[in-house]
């Protein structure tokens, strides 16, 4: 007889409520209509998230530790349920102009989301490597699903580069493997802690595995020079895609980062300064690159390329600064991507966004909207009253105090340049205009509203009472046993 | 001479040995079988070419090798070389893992060519690698019917591969072992596998025939609908090898079921009580085997009429694939729950579902054949290629 | 009280988004009115104490304000500008909502600016600050906003992300728990790393300030925003470097301050004169305001940089006064403008048929050119005066600025109140009812603190002491 | 035995021939196949390093990747299909919708 | 085994190529339509097989792969049944969901 296997329920109970609704939406896409499918959707997210509530600070795990709801993955896990949310909401406006508006939909998001989720609560790196595929493969199919030329072609490049940086990503796997002979984050992290205990060729191979494996996440997260897919993806693919693709799925690939960098390997060498170097691409590059866009969605998706960069920064931190950090980088960032594309994809004519100067005298058409977008866009610069401003401060911060303070400065810097692209956008609403609307008149719909109150009301929040998040996640012991320690 | 040199020399020899011996049975088997439609027929087969026309095959062959060779000139060259190589040499390669004799029984040497822990997994990889020879055939003589055969006799086999695969989980779950020589063994100990598993076996069998493209799947060669299939573009003797492999492909899938529901190369048990031992004569019984069940694809090939592309896909997708799925959870239930019982009353189930499902075969045909139109009264309309 | 004065401006704000049209002038005044009248009060009681509670705790980031001493007098001014700003807005701008929205938000920026005493807290403020302001660029600005509104922003940010920077360094590698002033200056940083630390905290003071090589945003932003002058009082009012060194920079970093004094004085007296060159070339009374002002705050860096008592204390009460009557002037251009459509410096004759509006502009002319008895003298002289004693030959040079300022104002005023109206031209109307108010209010207050300064220097004194104490009394 | 570092030596001989293949190779067909041929390597060092330590867990996660591989066949066939039906072309070249 | 199978194909083809005639002309190496010229043909001229084909094989690669997953359970099913069935269902039910949607989809019709 075998051992039994180690399997609670408990701790899977978030993600098994999400796979639930990816379930139903694949089997009764026949019988109900979508917009009965998105709703259920809602309420097993909704779910979810109760769900993990009540595995706060319980540190449950399953699997002899593979799967662990500690309190990181629970954090990250309501973030991706937030995004998830958000898109929801927002696909039950828009994804009938986008012509996406099947079944699939619901059941490829819902896959996604627990594809997310497993990394999220993943304990070692092959469930990892099992969330990181499912939310990948879902991820591809989402951004073809729109029978258009842009999305096919938007998921093509999503899929090659995709599947390349999965390639990496496993080959690093192996390697990791290789040198500490385990998966598991604890035994990895432990092997790790005491290098001496490894031999040189052993260290050789760590080092090498955990580049493979950083320039593999690269890809997902869109570091530069990893990124090149991201602005064609983000703008080919219909919007409220995007915004899955731009605020769950990055922060699910930031979750896994973190388990893996900040936990398993967080004592081993190599990664980091690589990672600085990446970093400091990234912002340049990224940043750069949205100062000439003209379009409105694809600059959007450049900025998310800019915010990598700074997400990046705090993973240089130490565990517990950089993993508080992100924790709060990551739900802020998500609120404010996702209002913002679902003020976009509220108002776009066609799937191919919005040109920056389309939204003059938005303000004048669609106050509401012009406003919201408005301190999305703040946030997203990192303006104070808003959440951006503690996200970017939390991610200086983290960088700085590990030492990487020019990094920081670089940061500062390249943080000009993107200041300068979002006011653009932000200021035009502002400006009086007499040609005729450019946007979607019908564009206002209760529950794209919805998504765009929820994202702005918490961005303003987060902004003047930051603790209210930052206070759950401040807590340096949850960063701290990322790997399950 | 170094012991591993002699190991490879002998299991070089036993490699030809076998190789030879498949093709002979090849060849004489297209005797044999054309001489059975015959009678089937009632005519006489072919009788010219040496005394009861035994000299016919190597006529067959001479004439396959002199032939010319034709290349189409639209072909893939290497492709189409490398298809008929690709299909013959899969389906040789399949046979030498199946064990003839209990180890040590061929003049002190195993009576195999190669034994691996995975024995029936490599052996469904080889057979489904022999899909390629036929599809990369098919798409390489860049012509509008061998492709279109290709596709088709691949789609075919690989939806009955599924089924093939999934029926013996059950088999696999009681022997507990994926080596021939362990599943044999088991029978050896309790009792012959179809008694256990006949339901499994039923789907086995159509597998099988699908899997080498019999009547009543000969599809791929349907010369109503696609002129030769995949072999339209081919002559000669690349055509014969496709041809080859095929009926390797044949003896091979008699020799599996042979082995995996019929005791493999152990006789009965209870001839052992006419003459002690009989049941463990190696070869002889596997050869015995080979052979009633080549018997039975000419019988069904002399019987049955040949499906419609449609209902031929409809049957392996709707019908084969969930009652295999059925098949293994249901053992694996009773493995889990009702162990204590012994194994007889399985076999009881196995066959009741087995007798249920001929029994309502009525109601399952409607279930498959066609989206509930009755279509199958109808006079089918003129298919058009490319079955899709 | 203190928290009142620098959120009530904001809560007036969001107020206003649901008053009614017909009564959003009025709710507007009364909220500045009020924020006045709150700063008189707390003016009375000398100031208020120190208020701190922790706002982010795991961060060590308060919330301390302090009003008192010169962020009072600054706060004072603020609060008077809102509402003479408002005053006009009302006035001038059809269906002013927004704009009094605008300025109402900006004053609690302002205000919290001079209020905070935790350096996150003093950043946030002064992000804050910046929003309102390029929304009043952007909606009421003129064609080419759009590049003006992007420089203003990009010279802005640029110190500021800086200056964030460093105050991440400066908590962090002074140890210090929170970023509260007072414990900021328990735990210094010290050695090379205070300096590098200044220069990215002055970086944005400089720009805000502004000193010479980053000031170019600021004739722009001038330039292209709203004829009626009402955005360019607060982005007057929005001057605070000189508040910001003297506040932060000096108390942080003392040491560096004065390693780098002899540097940042050159700079500031370059920028005194080189301001008031080019702004001897202006013919467009915004662009020509606009440098006048940069000229003014050269003279405050002076006065700040140099460390010296009597010059820091000239510089704030400079800094205060010339928002006043700066703020005035630009209010006073954009009267002409309405009369005249035009903001030309040549138009001329304007004098003849609008004694009142030339007359209370000359006025406050005077005070800008620091015309003894009036506000502006007090400050300037008493940093020649001060400044003197640390560098008399860059002292020199920012003193031939006044000279200079008396020349450019004074021919600018020239060719547009004197001389002959051009035959033709559209008659020009003399002041009304609360244009008497706007130009006026401001005129009195600072021919009031012109000749008698007492209230406002012993308000300023005891804290520019305090502060000065920190370089450990050179 | 054959050492580990042999096995290792072609695993990553084998990961650059894909990595070159992606880079150099044009139709997606091609970059996909490459893709494919960096997973398998990325499977035999690790069997290679599972033999090495002695441990199973390695062949299970080559079981994985294997599936991984499997899933990410039908989805890039599905998408390369749906393209090429649109366009004939798979050449990565010409997807130029989305430039810039 | 597998060369020596191989090296009987090749043999096989090397001495038919040796030893038979080669007498090709036009029309007999043309592609074989029914007598008609050939409209289209050749290797790699954009000829476009029937998308169900492709679904065909994207389902076998699916299918496939859980059977091989069934594999190694199957054979350490008796080590562990009462676990390892509920594993089993577990899975045959996620296995079923994308039968049921394949049928739904009405993929697995030949029209």
């Amino acid at each position: 007889m075998l051992q039994l296997p180690d399997v609670a329920l408990a701790p899977m109970l978030p993600i098994l409520i999400v796979l639930a609704g990816a379930i139903a939406s694949t089997v009764l896409g026949f019988h109900l209509p979508r917009r009965a499918l998105t709703i259920i959707n809602l309420v097993l997210v909704v779910l979810s998230g109760i769900s993990m509530a009540t595995l706060w600070n319980s540190g449950a795990s399953s699997f002899n530790g593979a799967l662990q709801a500690d309190n990181a993955a629970l954090l990250l896990g309501l973030v991706i349920l937030v995004g998830t949310l958000m898109t929801l909401l927002v696909s039950l406006d828009t994804a009938w102009r986008a012509r996406v508006s099947f079944p699939e939909l619901d059941a490829m998001l819902m896959y996604a989301v627990t594809g997310c989720l497993l990394i999220a609560f993943s304990g070692d790196l092959i469930v990892m490597l099992i969330g990181l595929e499912i939310m990948s493969l879902s991820g591809y199919v989402l951004a073809t699903l729109q029978e258009s030329r842009r999305a096919e072609e938007a998921g093509l490049k999503y899929f090659l580069l995709g599947s390349v940086g999965s390639a990496i990503l496993i080959y690093g796997m192996a390697l990791v493997y290789g040198a500490t002979g385990s998966f598991s984050y604890v035994t990895i992290a432990d092997r790790v802690g005491a290098v001496s205990d490894l031999t040189p060729a052993n260290v050789g191979i760590l080092v090498g595995g955990g580049l493979m494996l950083l320039a593999g996440f690269a890809f997902k997260v869109a570091l530069s020079p990893f990124h090149q897919w991201t602005p064609d993806v983000y703008s080919g693919a219909p919007t409220s895609i995007s915004l899955f693709l731009s605020t769950v799925v990055k922060v699910a690939a930031f979750a896994g980062m973190l388990r893996v960098f900040a936990g398993a390997l967080a004592d081993a060498p190599g990664w980091a300064s690589t990672l600085q170097v990446l970093t400091a691409a990234t912002l340049i590059i990224g940043n750069m690159a949205a100062l000439l866009q003209t379009n409105f969605k694809r600059l959007l998706a450049y900025s998310a390329v800019a915010h990598t960069g700074f997400l990046a920064m705090a993973l240089l931190g130490t565990p517990q600064l950089g993993g508080a950090a992100l924790g709060y980088y990551l739900l802020v960032y998500t609120l404010t991507t996702a209002a913002a594309l679902a003020v976009v994809a509220a108002l776009q004519r066609n799937e191919s966004g919005m040109q920056v100067s389309d939204l003059r005298g938005l303000y004048y058409r669609h106050p509401a909207y012009a406003t919201a977008l408005a301190v999305c866009l703040a946030s997203l610069a990192g303006l104070p009253p808003f959440a951006g401003f503690f996200g970017k401060y939390l991610a200086f911060q983290a960088a700085f105090q590990n030492g990487y303070m020019w990094l920081s400065v670089l940061a500062a810097l390249t943080s000009v340049a993107a200041l300068v692209y979002y006011l653009r956008p932000a200021m035009l609403m502002f400006m009086p205009d007499r040609t005729p609307a450019r946007e979607y008149a019908h564009g206002q719909r209760t529950p794209t509203t919805l998504t765009v109150a929820l994202g702005v009301a918490g961005v303003t929040l987060l902004g003047i009472l930051p603790n209210l998040w930052y206070g759950w996640v401040a807590n340096p012991a949850i960063w701290q046993g990322l790997a399950g320690r | 001479m170094p012991d591993w040199l002699a190991t490879l020399l002998i299991t070089l020899l036993k490699a030809v040995l076998v190789a030879l011996a498949l093709l002979t049975t090849f060849a004489y088997m297209t005797l044999v079988e054309r001489k059975l439609l015959g009678r089937f027929q009632i005519r006489v087969g072919p009788n010219r070419v040496g005394p009861m026309g035994l000299l016919q095959p190597l006529a067959d062959a001479i004439k396959s090798i002199f032939k010319e060779d034709l290349q189409v000139t639209l072909a893939d060259k290497l492709v189409y070389t490398l298809a008929p190589i690709i299909a013959i040499g899969m389906a040789l390669t399949a046979f030498g893992g199946i064990p003839a004799g209990p180890a040590g029984s061929l003049f002190g040497e195993n009576p195999w060519v190669y034994n691996l822990d995975a024995g029936i997994l490599a052996l469904l990889a080889l057979t489904s690698m022999g899909v390629y020879g036929i599809f990369l055939g098919g798409w390489a003589s860049g012509s509008k019917y061998p492709t279109l055969g290709g596709l088709r006799s691949s789609a075919q086999m690989i939806s009955y591969e599924l089924g093939m695969g999934l029926s013996i989980l059950g088999l696999l779950m009681l022997v507990g072992s994926t080596r021939f020589t362990d599943i044999v063994q088991w029978q050896g100990a309790h009792a012959w596998m179809i008694l256990f598993q006949s339901l499994a076996f039923a789907l086995f069998l159509i597998s099988s025939f699908a899997e080498t493209n019999r009547t009543p799947f000969d599809l791929p060669e349907a010369e109503q609908e696609l002129v030769a299939g995949y072999l339209t573009e081919y002559s000669a003797i690349k055509w014969a090898l496709f041809q080859m492999a095929e009926y390797v492909n044949m003896i091979t899938s008699s020799a599996i079921m042979a082995t995996l529901f019929f005791g493999g190369w152990r006789g009965p048990g209870f001839l052992n009580g006419l003459i002690p031992g009989i049941a463990d004569w190696p070869i002889i019984w596997l050869v015995v085997k080979i052979g009633l069940f080549l018997f039975l694809f000419i019988w069904v090939r002399a019987t049955l009429p040949r499906l419609r592309y449609d209902q031929l896909m409809r049957f392996g997708w709707k019908l084969l694939l969930p009652l295999a799925l059925l098949n293994t959870v249901g053992t694996a239930f009773y493995i889990a729950f009702l162990r204590s019982w012994g194994w007889w009353p399985m076999a009881v189930a196995s066959l009741i579902g087995l007798l249920a499902l001929l029994a309502l075969s009525d109601v399952v045909r409607q279930l498959w054949a066609g989206s509930g139109h009755g279509r199958r009264e109808e006079p089918g309309p003129v298919r058009t290629a490319g079955g899709d | 009280m203190i928290h009142l004065m620098i959120f009530l401006p904001l809560l007036g704000s969001l107020l206003l988004m649901v008053t009614p049209r017909k009564w959003r002038e009025e709710v507007a005044g009364f909220v500045a009115a009020l924020t006045l009248g709150l700063g008189l009060l707390i003016w009375r009681a000398g100031g208020t104490e120190l208020f701190s509670v922790p706002w982010i705790g795991p961060l060590g980031i308060t919330y301390s304000v302090q009003l008192e001493g010169v962020s009072l007098a600054l706060a004072l001014v603020t609060a008077f500008m809102s509402l003479i700003a408002c005053l006009y807005a009302a006035r001038r701008i059809p269906n002013p909502g927004t704009m009094l929205a605008l300025i109402l938000g900006m004053a609690t920026g302002l205000i919290g600016i001079f209020a905070a005493r935790d350096l996150i807290l003093f950043y946030v403020f002064f992000e804050d600050a910046l929003i309102p302001a390029l929304l009043m660029l952007a909606i009421y600005g003129k064609e080419s906003r759009m590049k003006a509104l992007v420089k203003f922003a990009a010279y802005t940010l640029f110190g500021s992300l800086l200056m964030l920077v460093s105050f991440i360094g400066l908590k962090y590698l002074g140890g210090s728990p929170t970023f509260a002033l007072a414990d900021l200056r328990a735990h210094p940083v010290t050695g090379p790393m205070q300096t590098w630390l200044y220069v990215g905290f002055l970086l944005a003071m400089a720009v805000k300030l502004p000193l010479w090589p980053l000031h170019a945003w600021l004739p722009d932003f001038h330039e292209q925003n709203h004829d009626s002058g009402i955005p360019d009082v607060m982005g007057t009012l929005y001057k605070v470097g000189g508040y910001g060194v003297f506040q932060f920079g000096i108390t942080l970093f003392p040491d560096a301050s004065l390693a780098l004094r002899p540097i940042l004085m050159g700079l500031a007296a370059f920028t005194a004169l080189y301001a008031a060159w080019i702004a001897f070339h202006q013919t467009n009374w915004k662009r020509l305001l606009a440098y006048a002002g940069l000229s003014h705050m050269g003279f405050v860096a002076l006065g700040v940089f140099s460390l010296n008592e009597t010059a820091v204390i000239g510089a704030m009460y400079l800094l205060a006064f010339q928002n006043l009557y700066t703020g005035a002037l630009f209010l006073s251009v954009g009267m002409l403008q309405e009369r005249i459509g035009s903001l030309d410096t040549r138009v001329g004759g304007v004098m003849t048929q609008a004694g009142a509006l030339g007359g209370l502009t000359m006025a406050l002319w005077f005070a800008s050119i620091a015309v003894p008895g009036l506000a502006g003298f007090i400050g300037e002289f008493s940093i020649l005066l001060g400044a003197y004693q640390i560098s008399p030959w860059l002292t020199f040079i920012a003193g031939i600025t006044t000279i200079a300022a008396a020349a450019y104002a004074l021919t600018a005023f020239q060719t547009t109140f004197w001389q002959a109206r051009p035959l033709g031209s559209v008659r020009v109307a003399d002041l009304r009812h609360v244009e008497w108010l706007v130009l006026g209010l401001p005129l009195v207050v600072a021919i009031f603190f012109g000749v008698y300064s007492a209230p406002a220097l012993n308000l300023m004194q005891p804290a520019v002491k305090a502060v000065l104490s920190a370089l450990g009394g050179q | 035995m054959v050492p580990t570092a042999y096995y290792l030596a072609l695993s990553g001989i084998l990961f650059a021939l894909g990595m070159i293949g992606v880079l150099t190779r044009r139709t997606a067909i091609m970059v996909f196949l490459s893709v494919e041929l960096m997973l398998n390597a990325a499977n035999l060092s690790l069997v290679a390093f599972a033999r090495s330590w002695g441990d199973l867990t390695g062949q299970t996660a080559v079981f994985i990747v294997m599936t991984l591989a499997a899933a990410e066949v039908a989805i890039g066939l599905a998408i390369i299909v749906a393209i090429f039906r649109k366009r004939e072309t798979t050449n990565v070249d010409d997807l130029a919708g989305l430039r810039g | 085994m597998l060369l020596v199978a191989l090296g009987i194909g090749i043999l096989a083809v090397l001495v038919s190529a040796l030893l038979g005639p080669k007498k090709a002309s036009r029309t007999k190496l043309m592609a074989y339509e029914s007598g008609n010229d050939p409209e289209h043909g050749g290797v790699g001229t954009g000829q476009r097989f029937p998308v169900h084909f492709y679904l065909v094989a994207m389902l076998f690669i699916v299918f496939d792969i859980e059977t091989a997953f069934f594999y190694p359970l199957a054979v350490a099913y008796q080590r562990l049944p009462e676990f390892a069935f509920f594993e089993a269902i577990t899975f045959v039910l996620l296995l079923l969901v994308g039968y049921y949607y394949v049928l739904k989809k009405k993929v697995l019709e030949w029209s």
